[in-house]
């Protein structure tokens, strides 16, 4: 029986790979992924058209070293929103961190263990709303919501508002320091997309990511643990707000009291360029890189090529719309 | 509806005075000091202190919220550094009207505004933003030459300070330096120290920065260094915090304008305690900014917050 | 008693002001099939959902191969080797098939924590599996989302069937199936049954019911009203059955 | 055949009342719905033994005024939540309308006028969110970030960064007369509520609403235009924007050019807490009018009591959270 | 050509790669029920759906009436009397039972702009129609999310009928029906078609289509490779058909 040929054969005459072209080109999640790196290159060109500084080396490894912050915080949004969620209090994770590893600091404990403790730091946040989420079942959105609050207040509160001041080298070094030109903080972040990306596609626990963001009651009808999955990937989130914390750190010289939501609306934008469904069940590693990418090259190059305060605001919000209005168009 | 607020305190024991301030956010340093000294002031002179803060610089609403409810309370007097100059002019009329002294802090309220909302502002203290900003504008010409290109890195646009700052720059280099662009970076260091060493690759030739917050300051300058250009091109910064100065004695910014916010937040608590006994008080007091630059930046730091000790400020309202 | 594989006593179950289960009780023999019918809304799907610890029941026991057993979770009632073909919750519809097919069962390879799936693997067997039940269904990287109403079904079956390791129940699960893929399906659930497992199906088909089953439960407004042999009853006395015309047989 | 007694009948012994009432009591909808009036419930009472001046009519009704805004917000967001969507760019376009409204008042055009075009620019920002939505198909998170941006820009360009002073008796009439205490701009922002649930649950339009919220395409499948529907409920949250505006000068005197992001996020936040679906298709009005009321009695009353400024995000974010678990807890 | 109430000529479809329609013809006469059967995945869901606007064919037209028309969106065909009961796209969940019978054809009171629904009249209404189904549903004011499948179906099915003018579309009707419920539905379809109304109807059951049918058209991977009269063809003939197992009666 099952080496009876189908009555029902689906193949053409047409040969198999102008069919696989062709299926490529019909599926609209090619082209939903396509968003951040077409609209990467056509920003590219522009810039480079209106100054040719913008496409040389010292610039193109500038922009990707201050893009670094962006991919990091994106990669964490990538886990939340992949399970068809959000964590709002991303942003405020870093500013945590970046107190707590300045208290670490002026504790005098050795460097090491002070970046330990910023990532220990998001991860805590982390699993907090993981465990709200998962446990208590109340919205993301609120949970976050709240916690953003709650970790604006705790920074506030252990800082007294005032940054501290860690004058290592060795802190430093990541972001200064180049190997042929690129950053070791860009290569860090690089290198965190790669483990992800294993995280997400090679492993038991990334399948099971996105079944739950998918659809976590046919999730939970398989027998996965719903609320332990949502655990890890807000840990994970949490975990890369860390992350960022040592590395704004790292690039600012001091810890950072005050919250900069820009990190969190980027990290989304960044994100859904890149072609992440909000509604969960699909990711890449990849896209929201990308789309990190783009939107600082977008910011830097405003600034290169010297629009005024004023006007960049109305462009970077034309570009998105525009950026993801030509995919869409297409359909 | 605050009726009970105007219960004058038993006269001379200043200890029951219980005072209000209402200030822009405590993330920035620069408020943060202003809360202390106030603080400080308050201990000081044994009155009680309630500080409440915007929740972010652009929190109109929000602040004016919080000042409403301080009102219910009835403090004996109200300080108030707005976001905006009228948002909090609706919860201090009722204020006013019930005769209790109100003391202006920084931001200048909208003085046509404030008498149309009947809204009567017993003292301002503060600095005059756009001065500062000249005295910054003034220190960038002595660093440079004539026809330097310098780029403005801003606050957060629209920022009534940080474009009072801007503009007094601009004034005071009106012709003698080239302003090359202005951006913004939303007082956040991170951002200051990536717009300008995007700035520095776009024009090399750039030979300042200005800005108006002393955190962007800093950030500006480690981009200047890890561009190599340290010595090269100036960062003056407003503010004058303790990292600053650190950093001037340390050889690296050339220059800052020092503000004293925690000189401020002190005497608008004097302002207060004056007022609240009845004493006739000058209806503004400006508080004086200081050039800091390599010569002065020791005695600055060692003085720090307060001003420093050849920098004689007396009690305007003793 | 070593022949019941199930047995399910007293179960209660209320939603709200919804009394979807009154005191069901059924028992299903090892290496049988035994179905259970009844109106919309008997409570057959909720009884299914108490078995497999989707749903926890208010009160009753259940009882598998003599042992009571409490699942908590999915999970333990398929480490306990039961699968479940839900008439709802079939599959994630983002993930391809063979990924559905494969869920929380993943082929890994490496040691201790450092596991990673063995993709082709997992793929090139999905291909043999759903080849072999000869439904018309594309490649198997394809997300399960764009598949028609028959080849889902197809392919949550497909699981059941794969991983059951003594009891598979299946809600409904030719409703959505043509002719050919029915009778593939009774094809299966009969291999499946020669090899020694146990089948629970619940169907509002009375034909298949018959030519599949041995045993009959019928459900009535949260109760199992009468339980029968299959041989010993007719297609017109099951329909009196249900509809409550008649009473016993 | 119709008049048949079905045999499956489910009435049981207990009378009918009781069971109304233990419906009611095991429905997760009234759960959800109780959160904010509870909430509200509880905060009043602890808050009030604290300090006894919070529970005082000149305390609530100035609290009920100050939380007018919010309201209006909440309201606006109401409608883009239930189409599963959100309106990131809602605190922009209050920006933009006190903007335009300070540039027509600048123009010498009469008072109501003014107040017409800052409600006018809402709801063109909301016009174009919705035709971009409901047309070009690209998810709401990135048309109206990017919208929120491109927003920001224009109040910046158009004011150039200046508020513009709009001292009218008239219009600060509205935030400070009151009717037997209670504010009118209140009062306003109850007859719109009143309005709005008319709207939502007294004509079609709502039902579409709701419809389409729920599922688009089994919307589009019984013949509604979806992409009309979501126009329509975008060009009302805009809408609110601009009377968020209208209101906002009001209060402070000024038109306000800078995007103030909290509106966004409490209005948001009281939404949810109001007990409307993130997931669309279920809402109330009242839920987020109640909870608007409750973030900004909570505001206030840290104040009252006295909470330090270093302390009341770290509050509000613990209220916050608290008040959703509470609820939930329960289930 | 009066007799005929739909012509459907040389629709073609492409889904991305996929040929889910590669010419399909077919023609239902007034008053009668037309059968649609074939494999899952054959593509009846998708030639009902190209009927009613929901899809736009690539090529081919469609005649109603014996004029040529283009429905570019479900409202169109709504207007033109054609109900549709969808195979998965049926119901809006979160809403109550009566708000989805009513969907788009709200009853509202008031004049020009000012129009109010009439709740009351609609519940009544509401409630009235689904009693008449006989199928057993909770109070009409309850979301029809937490209906067991049956229920929905039978909601679905109720909207369908109430509203039809000419012609009424079933995407396997009964599919999760129980046998009261099919009962049930297969005497509205009669009463209906005997009201004069067109009924064109896609099911996987034989015997249903038998007992309801007058015209049975067979799909197979996207084409409509036979069209007989019912009462011309046995069942075992039918199976022939679909299988392909014979190609002509
Ligand atoms: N999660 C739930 N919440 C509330 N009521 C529910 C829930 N699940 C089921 N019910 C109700 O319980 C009753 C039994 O539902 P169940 O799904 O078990 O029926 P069923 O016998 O499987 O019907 P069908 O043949 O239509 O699938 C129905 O009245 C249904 O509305
Ligand atoms: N939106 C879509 N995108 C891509 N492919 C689709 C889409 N809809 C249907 N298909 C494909 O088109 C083919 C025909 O599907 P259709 O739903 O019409 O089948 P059907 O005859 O109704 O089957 P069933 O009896 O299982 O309901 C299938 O191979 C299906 O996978
Ligand atoms: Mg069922
Ligand atoms: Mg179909």
């Amino acid at each position: 029986m099952s080496t009876q040929t189908s009555p029902v054969d689906t193949t053409n005459p047409i040969t198999a790979s102008t069919r696989t072209l062709r299926r490529r080109l019909a599926n609209e999640d090619l082209w939903t992924r396509a968003t951040a790196p077409v609209a990467l290159v056509v920003l590219t060109v522009t810039f480079t058209i209106v100054n040719p500084k913008f496409l040389t080396w010292p610039s193109l490894t500038s922009m990707l070293a201050d893009s670094t912050i962006p991919i990091v915080l994106a990669l964490g949004a990538t886990f939340a929103v992949t399970l068809a969620g959000i964590d709002l209090s991303l942003a405020s994770t870093v500013a945590l961190g970046s107190v707590t590893m300045g208290l670490a600091y002026q504790a005098g404990l050795p460097l090491w263990l002070c970046c330990l403790v910023a990532m220990a730091t998001g991860l805590s946040v982390g699993a907090l709303n993981g465990v709200i989420i998962g446990w208590v079942r109340i919205p993301d959105f609120i949970v976050t919501l709240g916690s953003m609050s709650l970790v604006m207040g705790l920074s506030l509160i252990f800082s007294q508002g005032k940054p501290v001041q860690i004058p290592e080298r060795a802190l430093t070094f990541v972001s200064i320091t180049s190997v042929g030109g690129i950053r070791f903080n860009f290569l860090i972040a690089l290198a965190i997309g790669v483990l992800l990306h294993i995280v997400l596609f090679h492993t038991r626990f990334g399948t099971h990511l996105l079944a739950v963001g998918d659809n976590p009651d046919a999730a939970r009808a398989m027998g996965l643990k719903v609320a332990r999955v949502k655990l890890a990937g807000y840990v994970i989130c949490g975990l890369m707000g860390g992350v960022g914390a040592v590395l704004l750190t790292s690039y600012i010289g001091s810890s950072q009291p005050a919250t900069n939501t820009d990190y969190l609306l980027k990290a989304i934008a960044a994100v859904v360029l890149g072609g992440v469904s909000l509604f969960g069940g699909r990711a890449t590693i990849i896209g929201p890189i990308l789309g990190a990418i783009l939107l600082t090259f977008l910011q830097s190059g405003l600034t290169l090529v010297g629009v005024s305060a004023f006007y960049s605001p109305l462009v970077i919000g034309i570009v998105v719309i525009a950026a993801a209005m030509l995919m869409r168009g297409r359909k | 509806g605050c009726s009970s607020s105007s219960t004058p305190s038993s006269t001379g024991s200043s200890g029951s005075i219980k005072i209000a301030l209402v200030l822009k956010p405590l993330d920035n340093t620069y408020f943060g000091a202003m809360a202390q000294g106030a603080q400080a002031e308050a201990t000081k002179d044994g009155v009680s202190l309630t500080v409440v803060a915007a929740d972010n610089v652009t929190d109109d609403s929000g602040q004016a919220a919080k000042l409403n409810a301080l009102a219910t309370e009835g403090y004996d007097c109200y300080i108030v550094n707005p976001t905006s100059q009228t948002n909090l002019l609706t919860g201090l009329a009722p204020i006013s009207a019930a005769g209790t002294p109100i003391v202006n802090l920084d931001l200048p309220i909208d003085t046509s505004a404030a008498k149309s909302a009947g809204v009567n502002i017993t003292t301002y203290v503060g600095t005059n933003n756009e001065t500062a900003g000249q005295a910054g504008g003034k220190a960038m010409m002595n660093l440079l030459s004539k026809g330097d290109g310098v780029a403005l890195i801003g606050g957060l646009v629209g920022d009534p300070g940080s474009n009072a700052r801007l503009k007094g720059f601009t004034d005071a280099v009106n012709g003698t330096l080239t302003i090359t662009q202005t951006v913004a970076a939303d007082f956040d260091k991170a951002k200051a120290k990536s717009a300008a060493a995007t700035i520095l690759l776009a024009n090399p030739n750039i030979k300042g920065f200005f800005t108006p917050s002393g955190d962007m300051a800093l950030g500006i300058q480690q981009a200047v260094e890890e561009a190599g250009k340290k010595g090269q091109v100036a960062v003056i910064g407003i503010d004058g915090t303790q990292d600053q100065l650190k950093d001037i004695v340390a050889g690296g910014e050339p220059a800052a304008i020092e503000q004293f916010p925690y000189l401020m937040g002190a005497q608008s608590v004097q302002a207060c305690i004056a007022a609240h006994s009845g004493k006739t008080i000058p209806t503004s007091v400006e508080t004086p900014v200081l050039t800091v630059t390599k010569d002065n930046a020791q005695a600055a730091l060692d003085a720090f917050p307060a001003p420093p000790s050849d920098f004689v400020v007396p009690n305007p309202f003793q | 008693m070593n022949d019941i594989k199930v047995e399910l006593r007293d179960i209660r179950k209320t939603f709200g002001s919804v009394e979807a289960l009154k005191g069901a009780s059924l028992t299903a023999r090892r290496g049988e099939v035994t179905a259970i019918v009844g109106d919309n809304g008997a409570g057959k799907s909720t009884l299914v959902k108490c078995l497999t610890g989707l749903i926890t029941p208010d009160s009753g026991t259940i009882t598998i191969d003599g042992k009571d057993v409490r699942f908590s979770s999915p999970k333990h009632a398929r480490a306990a080797g039961i699968e479940t073909v839900y008439q709802d919750l079939a599959l994630s519809d983002q993930l391809s098939i063979w990924q559905n097919l494969y869920m929380d069962r993943e082929l890994t390879a490496g040691i201790g924590p450092l596991r990673f799936l063995r993709r082709g693997e997992m793929k090139r067997e999905a291909h043999r599996l759903v080849a072999d039940l000869a439904v018309n269904v594309p490649s198997v990287t394809r997300a399960v989302k764009r598949l028609s109403g028959g080849q889902r079904q197809a392919v949550a079956i497909a699981r059941g069937v794969m991983w059951a390791r003594g009891l598979i129940i299946l809600d409904e699960p030719t409703a959505a199936l043509g002719l050919r893929e029915t009778a593939q399906v009774e094809g299966l659930i009969r291999r499946v049954v020669d090899a020694g497992e146990t089948v629970l199906v619940v169907s509002h088909n009375f034909e298949q019911v018959k030519r599949l089953s041995s045993q009959v439960w019928v459900m009535r407004a949260g109760n199992v009203v009468q339980g029968v042999r299959t041989e010993d009853v007719s297609g017109e006395e099951l329909v009196g059955l249900v509809t409550g015309a008649i009473t016993a047989v």
